[in-house]
């Protein structure tokens, strides 16, 4: 069998890079690392064939340098890139350059990834594809009659906007019709001070809603299907934190709705390989078009295990030409998927980043669990990156044995030596809403500012008791031989020592 | 032995006595039958009582200077006052009254010193401004008094516990 | 939800001692662990809510003792006795003890055991159900002329048996009717000297036959499925080493031709909770009966990936008086799973066992790997049991996924201090044979015979450099401090420590 | 700092010269561009070339008194002679025809000591029987020779390592 690709030169570090390695080496393909400076011990280069530095710890000097990137390829003479995910995964330039130096990008083409990477133009593609958004106008609003028209016709709440907008600003939430005309003129008069640009339009306000994507893959045939959808609801600060596969939501007409919409978003960008639909999600379980993630995704794994197949391992097959092995009616979901992503953060400490040096590493193991890691005990975490870890997935027949089996390796998980936001996920895992599948947007806010239900702390009385006896062992001395006698216990070694003494 | 122990700053007296098969182990004047193995270094399997013999995994975390067990899910921060060392360790208690150092919580960048030396600062007001992770924390003085000294500068990293401010 | 059980005692050590915590642990059940006086650091003990001593290392003293381990059920207060596999598993007695005691054992009734436990008494009752056995006759032929009409009606090669027979003795392989008469002269003389009987009995005798089971599960309702099959024939001295689902010849027909005949033997037995029918299987794909195994097996797992189902949660939910939650026509395969058993053995010497302390251990991870462990870095593997330290299964949409899975994982896996078959798992998975599915129970002694190919050091240079480094590198002290500036290279210190000397 | 290696008894001569980037490593007279770093107790982590930068885990095992290297799936036995140490090495590097001891390659319980002091054995001849695990493994003499020593009870256990018959 000729090999897909010779060598495999991954653009990224942590847990992604790792995992991208794993399937170069089970296809039988060499895998390059790329390490800035502070990362030269760090696992994926442990993990790889081959491994060069590519300059200073900021990315802008390393994993953000095309230029370096494209360099190693050459060097090291790997015939295709995989990007992972953030870095230069979503950048179009790159992929140019790429095609340009004759190395195969492991993504979309860079048009594909230049019609979505524009909201407004990703905008105008879909709507050619009867792709649904969040109704309401596109342009300005020319009076007030006209805004009443449209909120009435597209139903209250509704949301101004100014179309020069961002960052909240010109932005008015509106529950009635007796509340629009002030916050039309407040937005116009605050859009027209913060862009120098009055106009304002309307959009149907969703309340609480879901974040639910869906997986499609293209390959260079142009055949392209969706693997289901990812429930992505549970997010803090617009980061992900916990998602499950399937969405407890989504029924299968549902899923193949959304699946047929997502496929008709990427046939209209001329998409291939791996790529996430986003979509908003009402209560009524309405859903409209968000954006395109022309990349892998974080949150793959779900997927993989809900539908058994690997994700990476495909992305490979079909940058190198492959028509997709297995047709949409052959794929097929079963059990459920929930992935937990561990962060380096303190949860005293409102969750902020804590980098530094793992001192000690516990990790579960066993039936329905896996866990993608990019670092390892004497790792130290470098203050530079994103603060991702791990991430630990666990697998069921139903969501409720895929919730109570991550609960079981939560318990088995220790991170020392830096804080990390273990706790949290024993906190949403047992939390009523959660374990009804009753998600939202809005639903991590909601559950930390609840009750904290006091950190439960029974076994005081233990921690006393071994703290007592660490220090009494700490006396005695380290045997020189690394055999130990089986007849030999602690205690005759600290007896002695206590004789010495 | 008799041992000082602070659990999350609550204060409990344990007595180890090696015997034959261990250690009898009193517990603020409560005998706790205790069978102890360390399993690893920093892993402690703790089996306790007579019947209902309950099994834990305690694992030890050193951070800096501070020193935590685990049991099970829940983190205790501990303190062990050894009475043979009684006076150092009374002595290096830091109360309110002396000089207090503001340490960095962890590794990161200083992106700004907002005060100098010879300043008068609340307890709670913000000093230092690190910045990890592209995410910037604003460490606070940790009592009233006056700043004697600076020892972060703008623009450098810093360690987890490198001293950043010292308060007086 | 009322729980299944409030407390359950794992009658068993090792690995599936911790796979049935893991179970309850994630059931909401408390786990009672019993150990001999070598196992205190067991990683059972170490995982379980309650541990209770049961004596000295021999198992007949303690794991074996049904007695000692009644009275920590009554102590601990435990509801029901899981009994792993091996030990007390398979022994009705012990199941009838425990009924006595009013402590539910997590496995068939004493009646069924005593059923399949006696291989004759199986062959009556089978036969009633009409179960296929290796063809021949049933007791001792009465001429050469009867023995000639069966040879010929079951066709050669033939099988002589002594019917008191065992170990070998009275036994003839016979090619054609030429050599028919003597070998019976020769096995009855053999029988009477070895036995004082000569009863000689013919069996077809199936050349390297394959080695199939079929899982099945059975409620307390009267309601039993089978959860299709395993492929082991890959077995060194009895003893199987790799085993997979589904097997690489069974086709939707054969599978449910063979589940539904294990299926009747389990319902012939009264059969209750999880039991495996192992069958022989010619090379025509007749498939014979051979025995059945009234316990989970050390196997199960591949069957988990497969079904996608939790066997040891089923286990209890099926002892606790639950109905079993689907039905036959639920039950699919998906993907393919296989399995190596990690032994404590020397390659280099014959795979003699090889206890002691594990110094070092490095695990695989990552997508497609399971490792279900019994033991840890530093843990003193005893001399008294089962050398079996973990079982790594790799899980993949197809076979050879599954294999390249295993394989990369593999390469992940090193364990320091005492000696291990990994090197077996990383010539079989890369075997021709074993790529082709072309498996029989000799397959194992046929590889061992061919060539070894010279185990591959092509790194020689690589070895002889780390050699130097480390040397060199461990005269530079340690730091005192564990918190390493990311700035300070080991360089740094070497040099420092250089300029010492 | 010249060593010669031993790499499953074949020879090589190794200098590392300490740099300001790390080593200056020639192997048998060639220089080979190396990037190390000990990533954990016993890994070390070798990036190897200039172009082609090949990476390389390393694993350290000490086995009794034994030290392998494991690079990738394969284990080398290694030996390392420090020049300044050599005399000591060369001293204790065993040959022929010196004592031999026969050590227990596993632990195990000794089963059977099939020779008594005095007696002549040969090389290859069963002499002690250890089970582990339920199987027996016969030890055979390491050399042609007499028996001088029998430290070996058979009932006993013993461990890895051990010596269990002397062969003169």
């Amino acid at each position: 069998m000729k090999p897909l690709f010779r060598k495999i030169l991954i653009a990224n570090r942590g847990e992604i890079a790792v995992r991208v390695m794993r399937a170069c080496r089970e296809l039988g393909i060499a895998s390059v690392a790329v390490y800035s400076e502070v990362d030269r011990k760090a696992l994926h280069v442990r993990k790889a064939d081959e491994a060069y530095p590519i300059g200073p710890a900021a990315a802008s000097e390393s994993y953000l340098r095309a230029d370096k990137i494209l360099d190693v390829a050459k060097r090291a003479g790997a015939d295709a890139i995989h990007p992972g995910y953030g870095f230069l995964s979503e950048n179009a330039e790159f992929a140019r350059q790429c095609a340009a130096a004759g190395v195969k990008f492991i993504g979309p083409t860079a048009e594909a990834m230049e019609k979505m990477g524009s909201k407004t133009r990703a905008r105008q593609h879909m709507k050619a594809a009867g792709v649904p958004f969040v109704p309401g106008t596109d342009r300005g609003l020319a009076s007030i009659a006209e805004a009443k028209e449209v909120a009435s016709r597209v139903g209250y709440p509704v949301m101004l906007k100014a179309a020069a907008g961002g960052g909240g600003k010109g932005m008015r939430l509106v529950h009635g019709e007796a509340d629009l005309e002030s916050a039309l003129l407040g937005a116009q008069s605050e859009a027209q001070r913060s862009f120098g640009d009055g106009e304002v339009y309307i959009e149907k306000a969703i309340v609480n809603p879901r974040h639910i994507e869906v997986q499609v893959f293209a390959d260079e045939h142009g055949n392209t299907v969706y693997l289901g959808e990812r429930e992505c609801s549970i997010q803090r600060r617009h980061q992900k934190v916990v998602e499950e596969c399937p969405s407890p939501i989504v029924d299968a007409d549902m899923r193949r709705r959304m699946g047929e919409t997502a496929v008709r978003v990427a046939q209209a960008a001329g998409y291939t390989n791996a790529g996430t639909v986003e979509f908003l999600v009402d209560q009524e379980k309405n859903f409209y078009f968000l954006e395109m993630n022309t990349r892998l995704q974080v949150e793959h794994p779900v997927t993989e295990l809900v539908t058994g197949l690997d994700l990476v391992h495909l992305q490979i097959q079909v940058a190198a030409g492959e028509p997709l092995p297995f047709r949409q009616e052959e794929v097929s979901l079963r059990g459920h998927a929930i992935e937990c992503r561990i962060y380096a953060e303190d949860p005293d400490n409102n969750y902020f980043p804590s980098p530094g040096k793992i001192e000690m590493e516990m990790v579960p193991e066993g039936p329905g669990i896996r866990r993608d890691s990019g670092v390892y005990a004497g790792w130290t975490v470098p203050i530079e990156y994103d603060p991702l870890l791990a991430k630990l997935i666990g697998y069921g027949e139903t969501r409720e044995q895929a919730r109570v089996r991550l609960l079981r390796a939560l318990d088995e998980y220790t991170i020392g030596g830096i804080k990390t936001n273990l706790s949290l996920f024993r906190r949403i895992l047992r939390d009523a809403d959660f374990c009804a599948g009753k998600l939202d947007t809005g639903f991590l806010d909601r559950m930390m500012a609840g009750e904290a239900g006091a950190a439960l702390k029974p076994d005081a009385d233990i921690a006393a008791i071994a703290a007592g006896l660490f220090t009494v062992l700490d006396g005695v001395p380290k045997q020189a031989n690394s055999v130990v006698r089986v007849e030999e216990s602690t205690w005759k070694r600290a007896a002695r020592a206590d004789g010495l003494r | 032995m008799t041992y000082e122990i602070l659990i999350d700053g609550k204060k409990s007296k344990l007595e180890l006595q090696l015997i034959e098969q261990g250690f009898r182990c009193v517990l603020d004047g409560r005998e706790v039958p205790v069978d102890a193995q360390i399993v690893a270094p920093d892993i402690l399997s703790l089996v306790i009582g007579e019947n209902g013999r309950r099994s834990f995994e305690v694992t030890r975390e050193r951070m800096n200077d501070e020193t935590f067990v685990w049991v099970g899910n829940a983190r205790y921060a501990v303190e062990v006052r050894d009475p043979r060392a009684r006076r150092t360790a009374a002595a290096s208690a830091g109360d309110a009254a002396g000089p207090k150092k503001l340490k960095a919580p962890m590794p990161g960048k200083v992106v700004k010193v907002m005060v100098a030396v010879g300043q008068e600062v609340e307890a709670g007001q913000g000093v230092i401004v690190i910045e990890a992770m592209k995410m910037q924390n604003e460490l606070k003085s940790p009592k009233q008094g006056v700043v004697t000294k600076i020892t972060a500068v703008e623009g450098t990293n810093v360690n987890s516990g490198d001293v950043l401010v010292v308060v007086e």
